[in-house]
């Protein structure tokens, strides 16, 4: 580091993270395989939350009312903002598919660009086209506690019937969850920040807790190679509970080797 | 019509994490450049974005729907703070900074501060012995409340050491899976994007 | 049971909760008005913190990344304060910079404030101010390779390379401490680059909220100390021996605190007087 | 410091604030909308002083070439303005996601779950500390088991999610209790500003 250049092709310190990487990309092409050649699929457990989101857009839909969908306040660098995006291109399918009115209000405005195409996009394969109103998918401001007004101004004056929070949230998680629950909409909220969850848990009618989120996004869809990822995702933790019980006993016996393989730099 | 975006997702995601295990400094050198192309880019979306709110207000206060006056109020600001700042700057000692800290900054903190009532009537609709689940959340949320501040400590001395407990086992323990989830959550979900297994971020559902 | 009363539970259970914000409101004003000064103790972790930085050889440059704005100043203004202060007392050179566009104003007034208390700093020999640098995690990744080409200039336009104590920096790997007060990812991405990729000792200073997030770092070491909301910058106020706005604040802290557990209590016994437990978690009224 | 006039803006901004909470009421969608448009113009002012002006404007200006990459980057996003234009969009926002996709990858792989899994296989404290340790190991067993999604909530596996549920609770209500504190310290320094710097009641700065 400082002034000696670095001309090493590979750091050797990252190997076990680089083995790590290999692992989860082998269980992921084993469970794509495993997806496609069952005749049954592959059983993932129904998520109470998603069931939900259907009748949330269902009910909004008699009421006449429109949903409202927050991807959250996280940029592009936050993963949880990718699930929030492959979302709610489903929640546009099936408010085109009702024809009930969608409003999405971003925070960040690649996502805004973003979501605006899936929307859009959802909507004609719905051979809904016509159906989709410009400025359904808006940016609001980059500025946490702005969204936050304009957002709680949407629902105490436009009333939407369901509010479905998903992404990543801070601070402004019990503000918009509060003045929902205060309008009397349905709320459904998945965040990834372990902080912010209690006050989804609070303040909504149903809560993705943590990867749920992730999971949601994959499992909405429905598809085997998607099915696959979170199948991939059980083996890894699998994996990690075995490592972590293993690496203890041989600890215990006096061999901490093991448990330093770990160690990243 | 969609294979080339689908590649560049993937070189980019692909040469991304390569250069992660490169330390190699041309690597390094090319991952910041990389990096300050995504704020341009990034910095072309504010435009984007903030052209479709100034549309989406204009249209209000041209057909004088309900409320116009409030999306005249939206134009006004948009217009000024953007001129301004791109003209004179945005440093403490120019126009748009003072403007920050006397509009923006008290609006964020006050909008901030709200949360205080909030979290009162949240606790008080939502902590209640219904079951066993809700009642291990609300005595925890009790015992820290009360153990956090300097009135825990004059109830009882052993207040504080009982919240330190709660943070450093059971809470320590459930956000480590919480994390271990979210970390396998998060590294499937970027895998399927540069992998193309999603592709519904580039508008397929 | 009287009519009268069950109907008084139940009035109870669903009250209108502004009367709840209007109790809330009385209970932060007039401690502050009447203030009784309750002591505060620190914890391990704030004194974690402390140690680390008492910890550093005297006359060392510390890099101190003050990542926040306005709207949650009233949690780390105080803390900055009070780590300058620290760090001026016993001679650390801090390298400070922002990756906050609103930051800069709020730093030189926290270096005002912790200069003038601490009998007067000189600029450029005592400390540095970097000033702003918008990219979050590109500036943190260049933070480890070269921080005088990253910052080119310091806050007040003078060439970095002609700062005499800048020349014996320019990556992570030449800081003996990394210092980071932010509410945000800014502190995840300082420990995932700064603390896990380049090894540096690090104390951060968070949100109360976020503070709890930590945890796991605290304890797997990848952090040293932690210093969390207006309580941890009172703690840490008591521990560098001084009083300012974090130590004022507490009474009415505990106040609401009684309040709102009051509140929680008063809704149960209702809940029970009204029929008892039933119904699912979440939702409500 | 803020003179008399920006004082008295910004006490009158957070008591349009304030209002929210007896209603919605003109004030606070005055305040709402004044805040949308100023802060979205103060990103947008921010972003052409320290991206687009240093990055793109001036190295342009110096006969650098390498920028042009990322200006055409930022102006195909500007396609999405229009229905026609919006499919050039998708280049910059695959390039822009791909970024982001292939950094998330080893970030997450390295701290949220190595690390963690590094600081899990610690060995057992001695003594009193060995119960904390297998709690800990309980919890985080438990909340694993809890969010396995390829196999139902039952046998072992069902109890293991029922107390892996136990532990998220416990967790969420030190997250509560602990929250309360943040807020409140933020509604505490709003009151001393207004009841110091605006009205004068408290002594000090």
């Amino acid at each position: 580091m400082g002034e000696t250049l670095d001309t090493r092709w590979f750091d050797p310190a990252r190997l076990n993270l680089l083995l790590g990487l290999l692992t989860f990309v082998a269980f992921l092409a084993i469970n794509i395989r495993r997806a496609h050649s069952s005749k049954a699929g592959l059983f993932i457990r129904p998520i109470a939350g998603l069931k939900a989101l259907d009748e949330a857009i269902g009910r909004a839909t008699e009421m006449g009312r429109p949903v409202l969908y927050i991807p959250g306040i996280g940029d592009m660098s936050e993963v949880g903002t990718l699930a929030a995006i492959t979302i709610s291109s489903r929640v546009a399918r099936r408010t085109a598919d009702l024809g009930c009115d969608l409003r999405i209000p971003c925070y960040d405005p690649v996502v805004a660009a973003l979501i605006d195409g899936t929307t859009r996009e959802a909507y004609r394969e719905a051979n809904r086209a016509d159906a989709y109103r410009a400025g359904s998918v808006y940016y609001v401001s980059a500025t946490q506690f702005a969204y936050v007004a304009s957002v709680t101004g949407t629902m105490l004056r436009d009333r939407p019937a369901a509010n479905i929070y998903m992404g990543s949230f801070y601070a402004e998680s019990l503000f918009m969850a509060e003045t929902g629950n205060l309008t009397g909409a349905i709320q459904i909220a998945g965040c990834d920040q372990v902080t912010q969850l209690p006050f989804f848990v609070c303040s909504c009618d149903y809560t993705l807790l943590g990867e749920e989120l992730y999971a949601a996004s994959a499992y909405l869809g429905r598809e085997p190679n998607q099915l696959a990822t979170i199948a991939a995702q059980d083996w890894a933790k699998a994996l990690a509970a075995a490592a972590v019980v293993l690496a203890l006993i041989l600890s215990a016996l006096g061999h901490p080797e093991f448990g330093r393989l770990l160690r990243t730099s | 019509m969609r294979f080339g975006p689908l590649v560049v997702t993937f070189l980019t995601g692909a040469t991304l994490i390569a250069i992660f295990f490169i330390p190699h400094h041309r690597a390094q050198e090319t991952q910041s450049i990389i990096l300050e192309w995504a704020d341009v880019v990034y910095a072309f979306a504010l435009v984007l974005g903030s052209l479709t709110l100034w549309t989406m207000h204009q249209k209000k206060v041209r057909q004088r729907g309900e409320g116009w006056f409030y999306s005249a109020v939206t134009l006004v600001s948009l217009a000024g703070m953007t001129i301004l700042g791109v003209v004179q700057g945005v440093s403490a000692d120019t126009v748009v900074g003072r403007v920050y800290n006397m509009v923006n900054a008290p609006l964020a903190s006050t909008m901030f501060s709200l949360l205080a009532f909030f979290i009162a009537s949240a606790a008080f609709r939502a902590f209640r012995a219904r079951n066993v689940e809700a009642t291990l959340l609300l005595v925890t949320a009790i015992v820290m409340m009360i153990g956090r501040v300097s009135i825990g400590e004059f109830i009882w001395k052993g207040f504080p050491p009982l919240t330190e407990w709660l943070l450093d086992v059971p809470n320590l323990a459930a956000k480590r899976a919480v994390a271990l989830g979210i970390g396998l959550g998060a590294i499937s979900t970027a895998l399927k994007i540069i992998l193309g297994i999603d592709r519904s971020y580039l508008g397929r559902g | 049971m009287a009519a009268a009363t069950k109907s008084f539970w139940h009035r109870i259970l669903g009250v209108d909760r502004r009367w709840i914000f209007l109790l809330v409101g009385i209970g932060t004003t007039l401690p502050l008005l009447f203030p009784v000064n309750l002591p505060v103790a620190p914890s391990p972790r704030v004194k974690a913190a402390y140690q680390a930085i008492e910890d550093v050889p005297e006359g060392s440059l510390v890099l101190v990344s003050l990542d926040y704005e306005p709207d949650i100043m009233a949690e780390l203004q105080p803390m900055s304060i009070a780590v300058l202060r620290h760090c001026f007392r016993r001679h650390l050179k801090p390298v400070i910079l922002t990756l906050y566009p609103a930051g800069p104003g709020l730093i030189e007034s926290a270096l005002a404030i912790a200069s003038a208390a601490e009998g007067g700093r000189v600029r450029d020999e005592d400390y540095v101010f970097l000033g702003y640098k918008s990219g979050n995690q590109a500036v943190i990744l260049g933070l480890g390779e070269n921080i005088r080409g990253l910052f080119p200039r310091d806050f007040y336009g003078t060439p970095t390379d002609s700062i005499p104590i800048m020349k014996r920096v320019n990556s992570f790997a030449d800081f003996p401490l990394l210092i980071n007060l932010s509410g945000s990812a800014i502190a995840d991405y300082y420990i995932r680059i700064g603390a896990s990729r380049y090894h540096r000792p690090m104390v951060l200073g968070s949100t109360a909220v976020m503070a709890s997030d930590y945890y796991p770092y605290l304890s797997s070491g990848q952090i040293k100390g932690l210093i969390g909301g207006m309580k941890g910058a009172a703690e840490y106020e008591r521990l560098v021996g001084i009083v300012g706005d974090a130590r004022h604040g507490m009474d009415a802290q505990s106040l609401v605190h009684v309040i709102v557990v009051l509140l929680v209590l008063l809704g149960n016994v209702a809940l029970f007087a009204t029929g008892g437990p039933k119904a699912r978690i979440g939702g409500g009224a | 410091m803020m003179s008399g006039f920006d004082t008295w803006i910004a006490a009158l901004l957070t008591l349009c604030v304030f209002s929210f909470l007896y209603r919605d009421n003109p004030f606070y969608r005055f305040a709402e909308h004044l805040f949308v448009g100023s802060s979205a113009g103060y990103l947008l002012a921010v972003s052409y002083q320290n991206v687009l002006k240093p990055n793109v404007i001036e190295k342009i200006g110096h006969g650098q070439l390498l920028p042009f990459i990322p200006l055409a980057l930022g102006i195909m996003i500007l396609g999405r303005m229009w229905e026609r234009t919006s499919g050039i969009a998708r280049w910059s926002l695959a390039f822009y996601v791909g970024i982001y996709s292939g950094i998330a990858v080893p970030s997450y792989l390295q701290a949220q779950i190595f690390a963690q899994l590094a600081d899990a296989v610690k060995p057992f404290q001695p003594g009193w500390g060995a119960i904390n340790s297998a709690l800990v190991l309980l919890g985080f067993l438990s909340v694993l088991a809890y969010f396995f999604f390829s196999a139902p909530h039952t046998g072992l596996h069902g109890v293991g999610g029922r107390i892996g549920i136990w532990f998220l609770m416990v967790a969420f209500g030190a997250s509560f209790g602990y929250t309360v504190m943040a807020r409140v310290s933020l509604l505490i320094a709003r009151m001393q500003f207004l009841l110091r710097d605006w009205l004068h009641v408290l002594p000090g700065a």
